[in-house]
């Protein structure tokens, strides 16, 4: 996933992997820092068992930001994950109940991957939803995506009148069974949810590194003007981001689902806000056209493995919200005191 | 509509032409139909004053805006570009006017966006690079391919402007305004470039308000004002004169140094250095003097320090060491807004960047850095304000509808002209004005530099800065020339354009 | 016969979800109409929802109240514009204000579920406690209930506790920090029973589900499922479609003879627990045939 | 409160008060529709009591939101103001509990003038420190107001135990009676809350159309390298106006605990993005320079009386979510529609 296109720095071809690291971002040694901390303050923080448990966890707001990543790298922002991603629970969540079919009177039961596949196409179908309102109609996206936060969630409350889907196990003898293979299984020793997370990453790493959609992506983040007189298709660029964002709010949406092998329409409540951080965090610009994929992983991490330390450590729920905010200030204020050397106002 | 004013259509293949184009913004009527005519290998130069649609012309003819009404016709056919895509497939690429680069991205990714190369697994990078790296040669310019572009000054962003529209292998490059930023040594090269690709049967439209310049280049002129189509004639049949009487009617001078009585020394520059956060110095152990009533330029290639120097008179760089005192007291520890107060005020370069509040209206841009002269206690005084914008856009002549008109709908020249009178109106006694004719008309140059000579018979100190030579020789009392951060000559008004161009290390133009 | 206002907490969880529901047909019944709103834990919005009853002309309210203090000054000003209000579920910290107070008695359902806890857990071993939200009483209420009853075993040792805000995700993610925290423990007691679901993930997912037992709150109808499965030793049934209902009749007598019937103003509801042995008397969300 | 400096498309001086109100946004349109509505689908809407109910509803908004639009004109964003709201009130709640000097052994009662000065001070130093990180450290307003949120969520949370103050009547006893008159009491039958939005919407409405520091505002708003080299000090007056959105967030936490005649830790959640929706619903631009306060606080009776509207006819809380989301989402496409025309581009 390296990402020559945005690195701050212009990056020379020698010292690639290390020297690249620590450079890149504060990020990578507020991480280190609070493994540091917590291997000191608590015996049981570093294990194999608790890294993979903690990175399971790390996985839903992961997914959340690489999405967000894209979206922002193009200038824009996306509140409506959190929703999408409590829609996306809700709908496979009512496919896995079966679907009523009134006119031929019989309820249908897809099995696990057309539940998935439908899942996905929901969410991307709401993130385009998006896309279209911020292209086309020109609304800002912070407004674009506000609306159908709220628009989203609405529907899931009205689609589950509330209440929470619990039977997502499936029934062997309805064929759709393996809904909770995504949360509960390991491959190898490491929780698939962790898996989908590193495929996520290294295919979105390898789309903006080499592909000609990265380039357009970076471009129309950073002048869309520009981009768009080179004939960069800047519109389609911004409707296939949040499309994307929001398909891979409905794959957190199914991870997170199957960890829980149940889906309300409540889920993911602010973690808009998370998944924003994380991407921050990572060093990317809220402005656009600067940030990459390995920034926003180790943002994500610095996140999750700070909130798990902090409840492993037993620090009451108050101060790891106290201690959440400051380390977002923090992690940011070290990076942006990073971007202002060495380069040119402008 | 047009009439011929002079000569006669050339026998040359005409390749692109526009026929009766028209384009109106609302009750704007940028162009009042227009017939031009693009010649197979050959270049054609369009003058004419700010605001009278050139860049609007050339935009309908590479697609990236629609007339509304006319047509163009590409090898005898009428066409339409629903894009620059669209036009750029046929052979049509233009570079624009006002620089269209994404700054985040790296040279080669901003030359190739929206073309890429591609490869087996992705992009082909590496053979971008090398494509970058022959088209910098080319241009004689030493740029790294991957270097960011917002690590590059000005000038050399225009540099990799004109290497992407060289990528593209087209018919017919538009050229607007390309060379506002460059040295006269790049301008140079350039023009070479443009010779061979003439050779090779490119067509080229050629727009600049450095009109000696475009004269050497061109094969064609074509006038515009105001919207319509003034004069034609074929390189023979036309010079200096000839351009700027069907531009804008008259004759011009950009003026004499005028006679004014030298007064105290107001501004004094005493060893001032600006260094560069990679270890040498923009600006090193600068001492310059300037008195009330006398009239300095700074001519110095890109790159010297001007613009760095200027920039930390007016407080918005911090100086290394060195001291500047102004009217004898020392300003260095001051904000820009107490150096305004106190009489220092600079018009910057970068108008789009540094001068210019687009979400503002014409007046409230004029008004922006005198609040003080209209507010009464608490608050801003309606009339007052009134009055000072009124007053200012007469004594500048912006060409506008009136104060309230959005700052956007201005051309650029005009545009200009608001960030030099939003200036002048803090009744400076000392104007620091950095480049300021980049981008303006052969007439709101002699305004403006008539202003200035106004002002230092009044007693303004008045220091600009120019990269053309011709405007060293016109009302400057004295001439600095500058070179890497120091000054290496100095003459008074007398001197010739080759002395000036040999002190800034510039090989002399041919 | 006029408008009833049913204001409750957050009708995404299935016990407030039947408290407004409950309490709505049985105003259709009496003759009212009935409106259901939601205030989510937001005093701000509380105060809303009352200032429209009152625009409504309400002839009652019916209020789950947002926060024991936070909701006084909502009641007040209800009681300022004559309208009786009926408080269920959680209280305030004020009394003659109300016409009644109608909770399920959380002391005794703590006590109850705790001992229930025992007799799976065992008498020693090492346990965790999901804990509410701080901003209702009932949290503390059942926690210290919980402490009474375990805190008579000398060998069961509290190692860790964490606020998971009655949210089933929260508390997922915490059961999963704190058995990494504390991965020898044998018991997971809960505030209710969305958050002791989500530790039942967290516990199936690590494999110890088996070693773990846990026990939740509420009889909300997934924790019924769960106990039948046998993954959730019990739960402890809240009667709140019974105190709804009565809540909706009290508040119909106040209408009529200005009184509830009732002497006092809080009102306690036993709690019930469910265990596998009874779970299939629990014929409806929250109704357990006696 | 009217402010030339914004109008999208310039006014001539003739049509001032219908003309430029209806050609200014369509929030004013959607008002009045929205008005139409309700009155005609509930009885007891189109009531004087109702609108003043409804008014001092909008208060708490309409506070947050004037302080929201100095921050967005200012080319930023203030995510704290909500958590600033609870803090300030448990602040103020705290105080009127009697501030107990351990070393004197003495507990103090400052008289509710004091409380309110104290308050509003507390809700400013907060907001002044956003705008030191962001002025000085160079952290982006999203982030840093972002990390404020959680501290200043979490400090309050900490302050209280996450209970809640009760008791704000105060004693005569204790001669600190007198905080529930923010409230309760009205002037003229016009609650004190709204008159205190009022005063606020005309000083912010002055200060922005007729004050040095209004003009300096919009001008860092809409390019603040060109403001500050047109000697506009750029860095003050961003501290400024979060130091402004902060102490208004106090006053709305005053305000609000009045109201409630309580105090607790997680009042105003979310309620930064209503702010910010109401803003942008009143036609101001996110990226800076472009909005008015009649415009905002036409946003925020937009979504009062929408909300309230909803709630009064009885929509269930599922559909009230979907239709703010909606309404958010339309009434801005119409404004950027609007905005549209006849600008030139940058
Ligand atoms: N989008 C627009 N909206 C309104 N007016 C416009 C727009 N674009 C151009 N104009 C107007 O059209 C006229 C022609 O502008 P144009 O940019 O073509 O001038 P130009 O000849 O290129 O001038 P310059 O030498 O300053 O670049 C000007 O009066 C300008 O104000
Ligand atoms: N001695 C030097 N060695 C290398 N690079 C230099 C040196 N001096 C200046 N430069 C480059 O030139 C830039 C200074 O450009 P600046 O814009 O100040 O020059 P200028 O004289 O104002 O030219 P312009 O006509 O573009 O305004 C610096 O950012 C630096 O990159
Ligand atoms: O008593 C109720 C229920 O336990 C619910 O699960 C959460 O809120 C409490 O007030
Ligand atoms: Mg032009
Ligand atoms: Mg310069």
């Amino acid at each position: 996933m390296s990402a020559t296109t945005a690195t701050p720095a212009p990056a020379k071809k020698g010292d690639f992997s290390l020297g690249r690291i620590l450079l890149q971002g504060r990020a990578f040694f507020a991480l280190i820092l609070i493994i540091a901390v917590f291997s000191f303050l608590s015996p049981n923080y570093f294990t194999l068992s608790n890294f993979l448990i903690m990175s399971s966890q790390v996985a839903i707001y992961g997914i959340l930001s690489v999405g967000m990543l894209l979206v922002i790298l193009n200038g824009g922002i996306d509140l409506s994950v959190g929703s999408i991603l409590a829609l996306c629970g809700v709908v496979a969540g009512a496919m896995m109940q079966g679907v009523e079919l009134d006119w031929a009177g019989v309820i249908l039961y897809p099995p696990v991957w057309a539940v998935v596949v439908l899942t996905v196409t929901v969410g991307a179908a709401v993130g385009a939803l998006n896309g279209v309102l911020i292209s086309i109609f020109k609304v800002p996206p912070f407004v674009a995506t506000l609306g159908v936060m709220y628009v989203a969630r609405g529907v899931a409350l009205l689609m589950t009148n509330g209440l929470t889907y619990n039977n997502l196990r499936g029934n062997p003898d309805l064929g759709n069974t393996g809904f909770s293979w995504l949360g509960f299984n390991r491959i190898a020793g490491i929780p698939i949810s962790v898996i989908v997370l590193a495929t996520v990453a290294v295919l979105a790493g390898l789309m903006l590194s080499r592909s000609a959609f990265g380039r357009w992506l970076y471009a129309s983040g950073g002048n869309e003007r520009a981009a768009e007189l080179s004939g960069v298709p800047t519109r389609r660029v911004k409707i296939a981001v949040y499309t994307i964002s929001g398909a891979l709010a409905a794959i957190a949406g199914l991870v997170l689902s199957s960890q829980l092998t149940s889906a309300g329409p409540t889920a993911g409540t602010t973690y808009e806000l998370t998944a924003i951080a994380a991407v921050v965090i990572g060093g990317a610009a809220l402005t656009g056209g600067r940030g990459t994929v390995r920034g926003t992983m180790l943002g994500a991490f610095v996140i999750g493995f700070l909130s798990a330390g902090l409840v492993i450590i037993g620090v009451s729920s108050y101060w790891q919200t106290v201690f959440t905010g400051a380390v977002i200030v923090l992690a940011v204020l070290m990076n942006s005191i990073q971007y202002g050397r060495g380069i040119r106002k402008g | 509509m047009s009439k011929i004013l002079s000569g006669k259509p050339d026998t040359a293949e005409v390749v692109l032409a526009a026929r009766n184009v028209a384009k109106s913004y609302g009750s704007v009527h940028a162009l009042k139909g227009v017939n031009f005519d693009i010649h197979r290998g050959q270049v054609t130069t369009l003058f004419g004053e700010n605001g009278a649609g050139k860049s609007t012309l050339m935009k309908i003819l590479s697609g990236v805006i629609q007339p509304t009404t006319g047509e163009i016709i590409l090898d005898g056919q009428p066409v339409t570009f629903a894009s620059a895509n669209e036009a750029r497939d046929r052979g049509i690429s233009i570079i624009h006017q006002e620089l269209s680069l994404a700054p985040n991205l790296s040279v080669r990714d901003n030359i190739f966006m929206g073309r890429e190369i591609m490869g087996p697994t992705g992009v082909d990078f590496a053979e971008e690079e090398r494509q970058v790296r022959r088209l910098m040669e080319e241009l004689e310019e030493d740029i790294d391919p991957l270097t960011p572009v917002e690590e590059l000054r000005l000038g050399q962003q225009q540099i990799v402007e004109i290497a992407r529209a060289l990528s593209v292998d087209s018919r017919i490059l538009i050229m607007d305004e390309p060379t506002s930023a460059l040295s006269a040594s790049e301008v140079e090269v350039l023009f070479k470039v443009i010779r061979d690709l003439t050779a090779k049967g490119v067509s080229i439209v050629y727009i600049s308000h450095h009109l000696e310049e475009a004269l050497t280049i061109t094969d064609h002129a074509v006038v515009l004002r105001d919207g319509t189509m003034t004069a034609y004639a074929p390189r023979a049949e036309i010079d200096l004169e000839w351009i700027v009487r069907n531009m804008v009617g008259d004759n011009y001078d950009l003026g004499a140094p005028p006679a004014t009585r030298m007064g105290e020394v107001a501004l004094s520059i005493r060893n001032l250095s600006v260094p560069d956060p990679a270890g040498f110095n923009l600006v090193d152990k600068l001492s310059l003097d300037v008195r009330a009533g006398e009239i300095v330029c700074i001519y110095g290639l890109m790159g010297a320090g001007r613009t760095e120097l200027l920039e930390t008179c007016a407080g918005r760089l911090t100086a290394s060491g060195g001291e500047i005192v102004l009217e004898g007291r020392e300003i260095s520890h001051l904000s820009i807004a107490e150096r305004i107060a106190r009489g220092l005020a600079l018009v910057p370069e970068d108008r789009q960047r540094d001068g210019l509040v687009q979400t503002m209206t014409v007046g409230e841009n004029l008004s922006l850095a005198s609040i003080g002269r209209f507010t009464r206690g608490l608050f801003t005084s309606r009339s007052a304000e009134k009055k000072l914008i009124q007053d200012s856009i007469r004594e500048v002549t912006v060409k506008t509808s009136g104060g309230h008109a959005a700052i956007g709908s201005l051309s650029g020249g005009n545009q200009q002209k608001v960030v030099i009178g939003k200036m002048l109106a803090t009744r400076p006694r000392v104007i620091m004005l950095d480049e300021p004719s980049r981008g303006i008309d052969i007439g709101a140059k002699a305004e403006v530099f008539r202003l200035l000579a106004e002002g230092a018979k009044q007693g303004l100190a008045v220091i600009y800065s120019t990269s053309e030579v011709s405007e060293c020789l016109s009302i400057a009392h004295r001439i600095i020339v500058m070179h890497k951060g120091r000054i290496s000559a100095e003459f008074d008004s007398t001197v010739t354009k080759e002395k000036i161009m040999a002190a800034s290390g510039e090989s002399v133009a041919a | 016969e006029g408008l009833i206002t049913i204001i409750v907490n957050d009708p995404a969880n299935p016990y407030w979800f039947t408290e407004g529901e409950v309490a709505k047909k049985t105003a259709e019944e009496l003759g009212y109409t009935a409106n259901v709103a939601a205030h989510r834990g937001d005093t701000n919005t509380e105060s809303t929802l009352i200032d429209t009853a009152i625009t409504n002309k309400s002839v009652a309210i019916i209020l789950d109240p947002a926060n024991a203090d936070g909701s006084v000054g909502a009641v007040q000003k209800a009681v300022a514009a004559n309208i009786p209000v009926i408080l269920v579920n959680a209280e305030i910290n004020q009394e003659g204000l109300a016409k009644a107070q109608l909770v399920s008695n959380n002391a005794q359902g703590a006590a109850l579920g705790a001992q229930a806890w025992v007799e799976t857990v065992g008498d020693k071993g090492k346990y965790v406690e999901l804990f509410g939200a701080p901003s209702d009483n009932n949290a503390q209420t059942r926690s210290n209930g919980f402490e009474t009853v375990l805190s008579q075993y000398p060998d069961l040792q509290k190692v860790g506790q964490e606020v998971a805000n009655w949210d089933r995700t929260q508390g997922y993610q915490k059961m999963q920090s704190l058995l990494q925290a504390n991965p020898d423990i044998n018991g997971v007691i809960s505030g209710n029973d969305e958050m002791a679901l989500g530790a039942i993930a967290a516990l199936k997912e690590a494999g110890k589900l088996d070693a773990v037992k846990v026990g939740g709150f509420d009889g909300s109808p997934d924790a019924v499922e769960a106990v039948k499965a046998g993954e959730l030793q019990y739960t402890v049934l809240q009667p709140v479609a019974i105190f709804s209902a009565e809540a909706v009749k009290q508040a119909d007598a106040v209408i009529k003879t200005g009184k509830t019937g009732v002497d006092t103003e809080k009102q306690l509801f036993d709690c019930f627990l469910i265990t596998k042995d009874n779970a299939d008397k629990y014929t409806a969300p929250f109704v357990l045939e006696q």
